[in-house]
């Protein structure tokens, strides 16, 4: 079990469990935690595939690290605007939810 | 440095480890909203002493910069916390815990 | 680096698997959210065993910082009612089923495809390291940033001013009760800021042979914005200055690609020599936009209480938490 | 026993102790009945658990730039967890209304809320 | 001015207005919009005649040679895109230009283009002119993605995109905060699965430029992976039949302008890399033609639906966005028949139908782009897109005339219909004439496409 196999696979798990939460949380701060964990998901996979050169090259691959970096600015951007909505939904519509998951129990 | 030296970091940074899971059952469990709070805080020590460790363990000085910009963002979230939150009694009732408002005058 | 696998890589990973569930299956949200910010802090452990120091820097300067600033504070503004969730937020309903399934089925095909991949696995790491002495700096994760794929980095400064116009083109929210001025913070403000500021300068230097870089110390700086916000309140809306700052980073980046363009030999194509320079002109341009929007991210737009701006229809000030009492005695 | 291993056995014991602390930090975070005395654990861990590992760490440093920075990391973690901590102090005597008494949950009480 | 020069002409002036309008404020975003929406009709118009005489224009960014670098590529169909993309943005400039007021001061309800969504109350004066850096870096966008040839650099302009989009439908105010929070949470999970699928690919081939991925195709697991993911994720994207329902509500509650801008041009961004996947680089992989058939079902389906429920809206603009949803159909269908016969016929289907909103009656290019569109389906055969497109297209008619009676009918007594100021009509009509024009022009048009085809 090599290093790169082991984060590989933990990133897979993370994925699922990120893709699960996004689509069947109803509480939108929840889907945006689930969108997060499913980002870093695919970072890690992406990070773990870049340090298998560390056999071959000097150091890992430094392509997948900038493309992480330009993910997690795309994510933190993407974040905080889906923040900034569910803010202003939840001051106008009441309920921290969208339309079609709000029902008579919860807001 | 004697050639033992890595082995035994490389355990002293598993330890640590250990404690930050320690931290996470009062993170889990905590009652209040503030335990919580304050399990982060130490959980965040925890992570700065295992850069420090690591960078000695893998000769990588890059890894004390991360530790000093956790150092330096150590009491952000317990800031914000404290600012926007604070700290709530724990829920009595069964269920939920959501996070209660601070009824003002409590 | 060493590659092999460690004790302390297989608790590393229990850790971040049961906090990555936690952080998303917690009933009560603000647990949710402290997981979350600890996951992040983990997850920076991560890269830093995978040979990504740069990443670390980011994870830990954006997890500790912007982020948890970020889903804190909206918890706080969604008060009671809108941070209360169902007991089993993810529990197994049979509407659930399916795309319980549906991940589970990705993540199995995912594995077998991990599985197959060869065992020697070249990458990119080669080509990038032989061109790096014409790239102008000689860490490669900022030569592949900032010159072989500029032209992303560009893209994805857009992508963060999009994000600010989108917070400015939201009303202004109900303003949160000024809490009283707090000498506390104001003291942690007075210490860290200037040091928060020389650091963020170090790692912007640091960041051409070294781990580091605009990003990182952007997010330093804005974690020093936020600190000043909850000290002393700051008002970020679209103002001219606010929003020359912010396009600053964007406008001289896009300035180099359409010099470069046309006098040199092509859109972002720096002449080695220059290269360096070049380089570190758009960083610090970059680091300042960048710093300024993620602060403007966190502070949004409030209504003064004063302001007699659009009331809103769902005017559900209950829902609105005070903050802790003011004035209470220390 | 070379110079390097003294130092060494001496780095080791300093960090060893480090680690001491950092389990006393986090045993007494998990055991003690309320918030105001874990956070009374939680400072252990952080200026000794913490400062005994840098000083360890110290020993084995490359260069006096690697002595400032551990040094430095020390200390702000040192500056804010306490600022942090006496925050939190304040605002749950806040919450509490005026002195702390002792919530009568004890560790085993936690149980019933651990879902 | 070389093919190349155009070429990054094209991708700066859009970004470059943005920055003018951030900067310019309230005042000068109008002018700094309407400039640049000029300069980048010209600038379209130079690269589409480069491509047409030179063939297939490549800009390596930064000198540096692929995989490492990126390269950007025009070929015959991003040129049209790009030109189209262009015309209509020129169109939707003006019309906004009068909708949002010259001051940035624009009074909701102004304009009988319907009330802006169900809030009413769009978001407050002072941050209107938004529109215009969002709108500017939204078409920024749309070049970048037409002209990129690397699958992750794809990735940034779909986010550049879907961010633009979600502010722009967050321009109406407080209300379409549900319908912005909808539409973001998904385009984020298509872009996830999306690079998802880049990172399949990248760790099989190491290298995430188009035609290099080609040439380096072998079938296998990780290839058919990536190929389901990054699909399912543009579907998801482009709102195509199954995926669709954050597209209504999204196009409902939007300002006019944002609305057009949305159907006419962000949705098919999706579809025109789901195109170029599957045309491009998956379609070499054996037995890779079941999924285009799919495809081909899926917009079959969203043809007839989009048709049914566009008839069964009251509010005009409901009625345009499941006409969109119906539109993507036709373009699923064409993107079916083009990886059977040939790109360039159905190439050809598609760049016209883009142009209008019209069923394709005779005189319009909607109509053009039906009529190649049945010819390629008879060619090849497939009956049962022909009944669908005739189908399809009787319902467009229906629901269309009847909006129009509606138009013609006497005005209810307690609606007054506000007066349309003259510019945004303008608009419109020019837009139906560019529709119609493209009938005349439909040969030369069809000879781009074929450029740099890669069938």
């Amino acid at each position: 079990m090599s290093l790169a196999l082991l984060y590989g696979l933990a990133g897979i798990a993370l994925v699922a469990m990120g893709l699960y939460a996004a689509l069947a949380a109803r509480h939108v701060l929840r889907r945006l935690l689930g969108l997060n964990v499913l980002g870093s998901g695919v970072f890690m996979m992406l990070v773990a595939l870049a340090s298998r050169t560390t056999g071959i090259a000097t150091r890992p691959d430094p392509v997948p690290h900038a493309m992480v970096l330009t993910g997690i600015v795309v994510a933190v951007s993407a974040t905080a605007l889906g923040l900034a909505l569910l803010r202003r939904m939840h001051a106008h519509d009441g309920s921290p939810r969208l339309p079609e998951d709000r029902d008579a129990g919860s807001p | 440095m004697p050639e033992w030296m890595t082995p035994a970091l490389w355990i002293a940074a598993a330890a640590v480890l250990g404690t930050i899971a320690l931290g996470l059952v009062r993170v889990e469990r905590g009652p209040s909203n503030g335990d919580r709070m304050l399990a982060a805080q130490l959980l965040g020590t925890g992570a700065v002493a295992v850069l420090l460790l690591l960078a000695r363990a893998t000769d990588a000085p890059a890894l004390l910069d991360v530790a000093l910009v956790l150092a330096l963002l150590a009491c952000v979230a317990g800031a914000v916390f404290v600012r926007r939150i604070g700290v709530q009694p724990p829920e009595r009732d069964e269920g939920r815990g959501p996070t209660r408002a601070t009824e003002d005058g409590s | 680096m060493a590659a092999e696998v460690q004790v302390f890589d297989a608790v590393l990973v229990v850790l971040l698997l049961w906090l990555g569930w936690r952080a998303l299956a917690s009933a009560d949200l603000f647990k949710a959210v402290v997981q979350f910010i600890v996951f992040g802090l983990l997850l920076s452990l991560a890269w830093v065993r995978l040979g990504a120091p740069d990443v670390a820097l980011a994870e830990a300067a954006i997890g500790a910082g912007l982020a948890g600033a970020l889903l804190l504070d909206t918890l706080a503004r969604l008060g009671r009612s809108g941070a209360a969730d169902e007991a089993r937020p993810l529990g197994l309903t049979p509407a659930r089923t399916g795309i319980a399934l549906a991940a589970l089925g990705l993540a199995a095909l995912l594995v077998a495809s991990a599985l197959a991949l060869p065992e020697r696995w070249p990458g990119l790491a080669e080509p990038a390291l032989q061109q790096l002495r014409a790239s102008g700096v000689s860490n490669p994760v900022t030569a592949t940033l900032l010159n072989y794929r500029a032209w992303d980095t560009l893209l994805e400064v857009g992508v963060l001013m999009l994000a600010v116009l989108g917070v400015w083109i939201l009303e202004a929210e109900p303003a949160l009760p000024r809490p009283a001025p707090d000498p506390m913070l104001g003291l942690l403000l007075r210490v860290l800021l200037p040091l928060t500021v020389i650091v963020a300068g170090y790692l912007l230097w640091v960041g051409a042979h070294a781990p580091g870089g605009a990003f990182q110390g952007a997010a330093l700086l804005a974690a020093g914005g936020v600190l000043w916000h909850l000290a002393r309140p700051l008002s970020l809306g679209p103002s001219p200055v606010v929003r020359a700052v912010v396009v600053l980073g964007f406008a001289v980046f896009l300035a180099v690609g359409v010099a470069t363009a046309v006098l040199g030999g092509g859109l972002l194509t720096f002449p080695p020599e220059h290269a360096g320079a070049i380089i570190l002109v758009i960083e610090a341009a970059a680091m300042l936009s960048i710093a300024l929007i993620m602060v403007a991210l966190f502070v949004g737009r409030e209504r003064a209480p004063s302001d007699a701006g659009i009331p809103d229809s769902a005017a559900d000030a209950s829902a609105v938490p005070g903050a802790p009492n003011p004035g209470a005695a220390p | 026993m070379s110079g390097d291993d003294v130092r060494g056995a001496l780095s080791l014991l300093l960090i060893a102790a480090g680690m001491l602390f950092f389990l006393a930090g986090s045993v007494g975070v998990l055991r003690l009945p309320d918030l105001l005395s874990r956070l009374h654990a939680l400072t252990k861990a952080d200026n000794l658990g913490l400062g005994l590992v840098v000083l360890g760490l110290m020993l084995q440093a490359d260069d006096a730039f690697e002595v400032l920075r551990l040094l430095l990391v020390w200390l702000l973690v040192l500056f804010a967890s306490s600022v942090a901590c006496y925050l939190v102090a304040r605002s749950a005597l806040r919450a509490h209304g005026d002195a702390p008494t002792a919530a009568p949950e004890g560790p085993d009480e936690d149980t019933r809320d651990g879902r | 001015m070389t093919g190349s020069a155009a070429l990054v002409t094209v991708l700066v002036v859009p970004l470059a207005g943005a920055v003018a309008a951030l900067l310019a404020g309230r005042r000068g975003a109008v002018a700094a919009g309407l400039l640049t929406s000029a300069l980048g009709v010209a600038a379209a118009f130079v690269l589409a005649g480069a491509v047409l005489a030179g063939g297939m224009q490549r800009v390596a960014v930064g000198g540096w040679a692929v995989p490492l670098g990126i390269e950007l590529r025009a070929d015959g169909l991003a040129a049209a895109m790009l030109l189209m993309t262009a015309v209509i943005g020129a169109g939707i400039a003006v019309y906004a230009w009068r909708y949002f007021g010259a001051a940035g001061h624009h009074d909701p309800h102004d304009l009988a283009a319907g009330p802006p969504g169900p809030a009413g109350k769009a978001a407050p004066a002072s941050t209107q002119w938004l529109f215009w850096p969002v709108w500017l870096l939204a078409w920024g966008a749309l070049n970048a993605l037409y002209l990129s040839g690397d699958l992750f650099n794809l990735y940034v302009t779909l986010e550049l995109l879907g961010l633009a989009a979600v502010a722009l439908v967050a321009l109406a105010g407080a209300g379409a905060a549900a319908a912005a929070l909808r539409y973001l949470l998904l385009t984020l999970l298509g872009s996830m699965l999306y690079i998802l699928g880049v990172e399949l690919l990248y760790a099989a081939h190491q290298t995430m430029d188009l035609l290099q991925l080609r040439e380096r195709l072998q079938p296998g697991l990780s290839v058919w992976l990536a190929a389901a993911l990054m699909t399912t994720g543009l579907l998801v994207k482009t709102a195509i039949f199954p995926l669709h329902f954050w597209l209504p509500p999204a196009h409902g509650s939007a300002p006019a302008p944002v609305s057009a801008a949305l159907s006419a041009l962000v949705v098919k961004a999706g579809f025109y890399l789901l195109a170029r996947l599957w045309l491009d680089l998956f379609g070499a992989l054996p037995g890779a033609g079941v999924v285009p058939a799919l495809l081909g079902a899926l917009g079959a389906c969203a043809v007839l639906w989009g048709g049914v429920q566009a008839l069964r809206q009251t509010r005009l603009k409901a009625m345009i966005a499941y006409s969109t949803v119906a539109q993507l159909g036709y373009l699923m269908i064409a993107l079916l028949l083009a990886s059977g016969a040939g790109g360039a016929a159905a190439g050809a289907a598609g760049g016209a139908m883009h142009a209008g909103r019209d069923p394709g009656l005779p005189p319009t290019g909607g109509f053009v782009g039906k009529f190649a569109l049945v010819e390629a389906a008879v060619r090849a055969g497939a009956w049962w897109a022909v009944a669908v497109v005739l189908a399809g297209s009787l319902l467009a008619a229906a629901f269309l005339f009847h909006a129009l009676s509606r138009a013609f009918a006497d005005a209810p007594a307690d609606k007054t219909s506000a007066e349309v100021p003259a510019a945004p009509q303008l608009a419109a009509l020019a837009l139906a004439l560019v529709a119609v024009a493209l009938a005349a022009a439909g040969e030369p048009l069809r000879r781009l496409l074929t450029v740099g085809a890669a069938t």
